[in-house]
């Protein structure tokens, strides 16, 4: 079997598990992200049709929220808090930091598809803003110095070992 | 399973629970695991092993303790010694002293006691006390006992009087009567009837409900099971914020445990109620933390409101009667029905009984999850629990309400926590956030911030929120580029009034807060930033951010 | 049914009987008040996104959309307070700013609800600065065309797309400003496989939006073809 | 407003003199003109009580002081007309938005939605719709980065939209004023 052909196969058993319900979309199209890393065009054609449902009403639900991702993300991805704590400690700073140390733009990734930045609106660890993710682990209390280096140590391929 | 094997349960675990002298607590919410937490309690585990007290010790994991500055934080009882900033290598001399020689030590200890002084915890009575994880700490202090009571010995509508009676008002933001919004449900007549319990914390710096989730899960079920068997429902989803991945394994551990003990399901501890319990994630749309939105995301479509009447307790769910709840609000239910209604009108205030959790965040001392009192002053919560202001800064204004709540100065701050006064000064209660700013925020910028965010979040559906908040934006950016003309200021404040009123939902009938209590309490920072082209806080007219996605 | 039941309520003062479960909207068209509206049609499911047709309930600080709010028995309702006259110019206001809204170069010039209204309602300049959106105009389809410039968001199209025609071709995209009418999944309306071509969508468009090329405005534009349709069914 | 009508009413009774009047051509097509034109016979009775003391159909090169009622044309789309409509503004006593591009930026402001407006505008317009001699001139004034409607950078007191607007209503607005009166405009507006 393939990767496709496997995570095909994943993917019908959460269809199953929710029994081709209209309602379970939501759910269905995080397992999809999961399995997927990504939800494009195809994949929606598919749920769309798994469930019944007219593509537009899919499209319009995965665009409406904003943690479905329509675009191949980066292989590292940094997201930073734009809470109000985090905002009111200054997370502008960092961001624009990293946006000029690793050349990339918000909502972007670099030009070797090897990083991604992202914001996000709280993630709730706002006793130690400002905070930035980087790949599922909070930093909190961060500096850009901080920061800019545990994206490079993480680029260099080392593991985070300050968890 | 019925309410004797509900007691033996506790007696057992009590029983067990007593056989140690001491028992550490570890936090491992959101909190203390970036700094931590787990390597914490690793450490805790194997130092009580190595030094021969795992007989006398209980090392147990749990939720927040609530002072999330000073993780990971770890408890110790008895006696309640709190440890700050506990890091692996300071674990075997904490053990050795605290457990072995049984003196604490002091050097570690949290040493604040004005934070925990004047909080009541009420909702958060089991958060970092018990292991979220095991459904049988819940049940040893307490837990199901009001379930086992209610249907037992109380009919659905003796449960909705019982809950009329506290006073109880709902803690997503509106304060609409608890029990009368039971018996809204209880008596419609269309079937089947649905629960939805709200654990989409959207807001930007609040985070009570997620740590309730962590650290109590089984709380917010059993207050829900109370809920269903009062308005007959028999299908519940607690819609929770996909952001929360600790939050969602511990209510998935909770619900599994629940069904396991024959606490959901058909025959709840014997009798004829049926109640089931989904989880239903959120995926990033602040939105849908909106009553009628909700409903819209459960079941599976774009979260946008739809207008009132008609209302959920009529036509929620597919159509069907609907109770939406806050979980915090159901968090209270089992305590009133333990305790009696009456017991709870003994906190708070007449007219708004019962505590409030508030994430308590920005440039304050002690930032973290804080229960108090309706009736607590903002001056109290500020400078007696949150300790003033760091690094010698002046204070400038307190965020009550979240994103749509209201800036408020010095001069308001004696305003007492509950919706009427709240609501006088300018602010809401909102779910739950109060973030304190010091002299180095712009008021202009602040509420551009808000403004931004209620921009990204709004639906879209109706125009005052769509296109009335974008002209808003506008008028912000010409103000902060030093654009801006007095004439801008009275454009501001007809558009927001305009806003407020004419608004679908929610969202948009309070977006507009932190323009008007800013203009209302800051206006010479708007006259500054217009006339001077000045920002005293520096923060304006610099190179344009274009950050948002 | 209950539903059967005649009610009386008080519109701007006057007395009026209404068969239970009419909207406020109705009952004061059918006794000839009429409340502007733009997303409202009758034959759709009511949507209450526009908020032109906000009313006034005594007893109530808040403002109901007339659109969707039932009429109850001893309701009194006002249509037209100063108040409420305030907040229709600022919608439309709101509307004009929002997108590219140029009578003059429109092909439902003459023909648009949003252009009679902020002439009835005497929107005679917008205080607001407008925006200019810059949305590629959608040719490619047979004879359908979109310019999503002109679009208000009322979702007509969509919902006579989902409920009349019953394809669900139109659906939004997005949220806040960034809301767009969409084909399938995002296609240009050339591509989509599931549009029939059926035209309803530029029939109740209330604005030059969706329109037909090489046909006159007013062949198109029939807004009473979901009324008429949902009234028919009903009969059978 | 009201002061602006005693000011009108007050010339009108000293019927020595005529009500001072003037009107502007800025961006637009000049088919406002053409309408105030088309007031037909009825410019006959108007040209009796008012003096056309600037306009583009008149040969007077320099705005006056005192104008007691100003209708402009157009919208403001470069550098100079800004300054145009500055002075205008502070030499007249009444303004008046003539016709969609001053009431709305109308066509003139389509151009708005392009980023960089004013240049792009410019190089379609001389470089590449042509094919001999493409180049931008230089002796055109510097345009504004958007085209603006007329209350975006002045007061405006009345507005007449249409494109173009209805000589009726031209004739209305300036009846009503020149009578003392507060033209009501509710329901007369007409875009497009």
């Amino acid at each position: 079997m393939t990767t496709e052909d496997i995570r095909r196969a994943q993917l019908e058993r959460v269809l199953k598990k929710n029994n081709y319900q209209k309602s379970a979309l939501l759910e269905i199209l995080h397992s999809a992200q999961e399995i997927y890393g990504y939800l494009d065009q195809n994949l929606l054609v598919d749920i769309a049709g798994s469930l019944n449902l007219p593509p537009s009403h899919v499209y319009g639900v995965v665009t409406f929220y904003s943690y479905f991702k329509m675009r191949k993300p980066g292989q590292h991805i940094v997201t930073a808090c734009l809470g109000t704590a985090c905002y009111v400690k200054g997370v502008k700073q960092i961001i624009e930091a990293i946006e000029e140390e690793f050349n990339l733009k918000v909502g972007g990734s670099t030009a070797d598809g090897k990083l991604s930045l992202s914001l996000t609106r709280c993630i709730g660890a706002c006793a130690m803003a400002p905070a930035v993710v980087l790949d599922d682990q909070v930093i909190g209390k961060a500096t850009k110095e901080i920061v800019i280096e545990r994206i490079r140590n993480v680029l260099a391929g080392e593991r985070d070992e300050s968890v | 399973m019925n309410l004797s094997d509900i007691q033996r349960i506790a007696e057992e675990e009590n029983e067990f629970q007593r056989a140690y002298k001491y028992r550490i607590n570890v936090c491992c919410s959101s909190g203390c695991i970036p700094f931590g937490a787990f390597k914490v309690l690793k450490a805790f585990e194997d130092a009580v092993k190595e030094l021969g007290v795992e007989n006398i010790c209980k090392v147990a994991r749990t939720g927040c303790v609530g002072t999330c500055s000073i993780g990971p934080a770890v408890l110790v009882d008895p006696g309640e010694y709190l440890y700050q900033c506990v890091t692996p290598e300071n674990v075997r001399e904490i053990v050795q002293g605290h457990i072995v020689s049984g003196v604490p030590v002091t050097k570690y200890l949290y040493n604040n006691s004005g934070y925990f002084r004047k909080q009541r915890r009420l909702v958060l009575r089991n958060a970092g006390k018990i292991d979220p994880t095991r459904v049988q700490d819940y049940i040893s202090v307490g837990g199901y006992f009001a379930l086992a009571k209610c249907l037992s010995t109380m009919t659905p509508q003796g449960v909705i009087q019982e809950i009329t009676n506290s006073g109880l008002r709902g803690r997503g933001g509106a304060g609409f009567s608890v029990g009368q919004k039971w018996g809204l449900v209880a008596r419609a007549h269309n079937t089947p009837k649905y629960i939805v319990a709200n654990l989409d914390e959207g807001d930007p710096g609040i985070f009570a409900n997620r740590t309730l989730a962590e650290a109590d899960p089984h709380a917010i079920i059993e207050g829900m099971i109370i809920a269903s068997y009062a308005i007959d429902a028999q299908k519940g989803y607690i819609y929770i914020r996909s952001e929360y991945p600790l939050a969602i394994e511990a209510l998935q551990k909770a619900i599994a445990q629940a069904k396991s003990m024959n606490l959901l399901g058909d025959n709840i501890l014997g009798t004829q109620h049926k109640f089931d319990l989904e989880l239903r994630f959120g995926a990033g749309a602040f939105v849908a933390g909106e009553e009628t939105a909700i409903l819209m995301s459960v079941e599976g479509r774009r979260a946008q409101p739809r207008p009132r009447p008609p209302y959920p307790a009529n036509q929620g769910l597919w159509g069907k009667p609907t109770l939406i709840q806050n979980v915090e609000t159901l968090a209270n239910v089992p305590l009133i029905i333990l305790n009696g209604g009456t017991w709870f009108k003994g906190f708070g205030l007449p007219n708004c009984t019962g505590t409030k959790c508030f994430s308590l965040t920005g440039n304050i001392n002690n930032p973290g999850l804080i229960e108090v009192p309706m009736g607590i002053t903002l001056r109290e919560i500020v400078y007696d629990i949150g300790g003033g202001i760091p690094s010698g800064k002046k204070f400038k204004a307190v965020l009550v309400g979240g994103p749509s709540g209201g800036c408020l100065p010095e001069s308001v701050l004696d305003a007492q926590i509950d919706y009427d006064s709240l609501k006088r000064v300018g602010a809401i209660m909102g779910s739950g956030g109060i973030v304190v700013l010091n002299e180095d925020s712009c008021m202009v910028d602040t509420a551009r911030y808000f403004t931004d965010f209620c921009i990204e979040e709004s639906c879209g559906k109706c125009t005052p929120c769509r296109a009335g908040l974008a002209r808003v934006k506008d008028i912000f950016d010409k103000i902060a580029t030093g654009e801006g003309e007095l004439n801008d200021v009275d454009i501001l404040e007809k558009v927001s009034e305009y806003i407020i009123n004419a608004s679908l939902c929610g969202l948009g009938q309070t977006a507009p807060n932190p323009i008007l209590t800013t203009l209302r309490y800051f206006r010479e920072e708007y006259i500054e930033h217009i006339v001077d082209k000045k920002c005293r806080a520096g923060i304006c007219f610099k190179k344009e951010h274009k950050g948002d996605e | 049914m209950a539903e059967n039941s005649m009610i009386t309520l008080k519109i701007d003062g006057v007395q009026v009987s209404v068969l239970e479960g009419t909207t406020i909207l109705k009952a004061a068209k059918d006794n000839g008040i009429l409340i502007p509206t733009l997303c409202d049609l009758e034959g759709l499911t009511p949507y209450g996104g526009c908020r032109l047709c906000l009313v006034e309930v005594t007893g109530s600080p808040k403002l109901f959309p007339a659109c969707t709010t039932p009429a109850n028995s001893g309701m009194e309702v006002t249509t037209n307070s100063e108040r409420l006259k305030s907040y229709r110019k600022m919608t439309i206001q709101l509307l004009m700013a929002e997108r590219v809204h140029m009578c003059a170069v429109c092909v439902a010039n003459d023909h648009c609800e949003l252009q009679a209204l902020a002439n009835q309602l005497g929107v005679n300049h917008v205080v607001l600065e407008r925006h200019f959106t810059r949305e590629p105009i959608d040719s490619s389809h047979d004879f359908l065309v979109i310019d999503r410039n002109r679009c208000i968001l009322c979702l007509r199209c969509v919902r006579v797309c989902d409920k009349i025609e019953g394809v669900h071709t139109l659906d939004l995209k997005n949220r806040s400003k960034d809301t767009e009418v969409i084909m399938d999944l995002d296609e240009s309306w050339g591509n989509s496989c599931s549009c029939t071509g059926c035209r309803k969508c530029a029939k109740v468009c209330p604005v030059g939006a969706i329109y037909i090329e090489g046909e006159a405005i007013t062949q198109t534009k029939h807004r009473d073809v979901a009324e008429f349709i949902t009234a028919r069914r009903n009969n059978r | 407003m009201s002061t602006t009508n005693t000011v009108i009413a007050d010339c009108n009774s000293s019927s020595s003199s005529k009500v001072r009047v003037a009107t502007v051509w800025l961006s637009g097509c000049a088919g406002c003109h053409m309408s105030f034109l088309d007031q037909d016979e009825r410019i006959v009775d108007l040209a009796k009580r008012i003096q056309v003391v600037y306009s583009p159909l008149v040969d007077v090169k320099e705005f006056p002081e005192d104008v007691e009622v100003t209708l402009i044309e157009g919208s403001v789309a470069n550098e100079e007309q800004l300054e145009v409509l500055k002075d205008v503004r502070a030499k007249s006593r009444v303004l008046i938005s003539l016709g969609d591009c001053a009431v709305t930026g109308n066509v003139t402001a389509l151009r708005n939605s392009w980023e960089n407006s004013d240049k792009e505008v410019l190089e379609r317009a001389y470089k590449s719709s042509e094919d001999l001699q493409a180049a931008v001139p230089n002796m055109v004034p510097k345009l504004l980065i958007r085209a603006k409607p007329l209350h975006e950078v002045v007061k405006v007191d009345f507005y007449i939209p249409g494109c173009p607007p209805s000589a009726d209503l031209i004739n209305y607005v300036l009846t009503e004023l020149l009578a003392g009166k507060t033209p009501n405009m509710e329901g007369k507006a007409k875009y497009g």
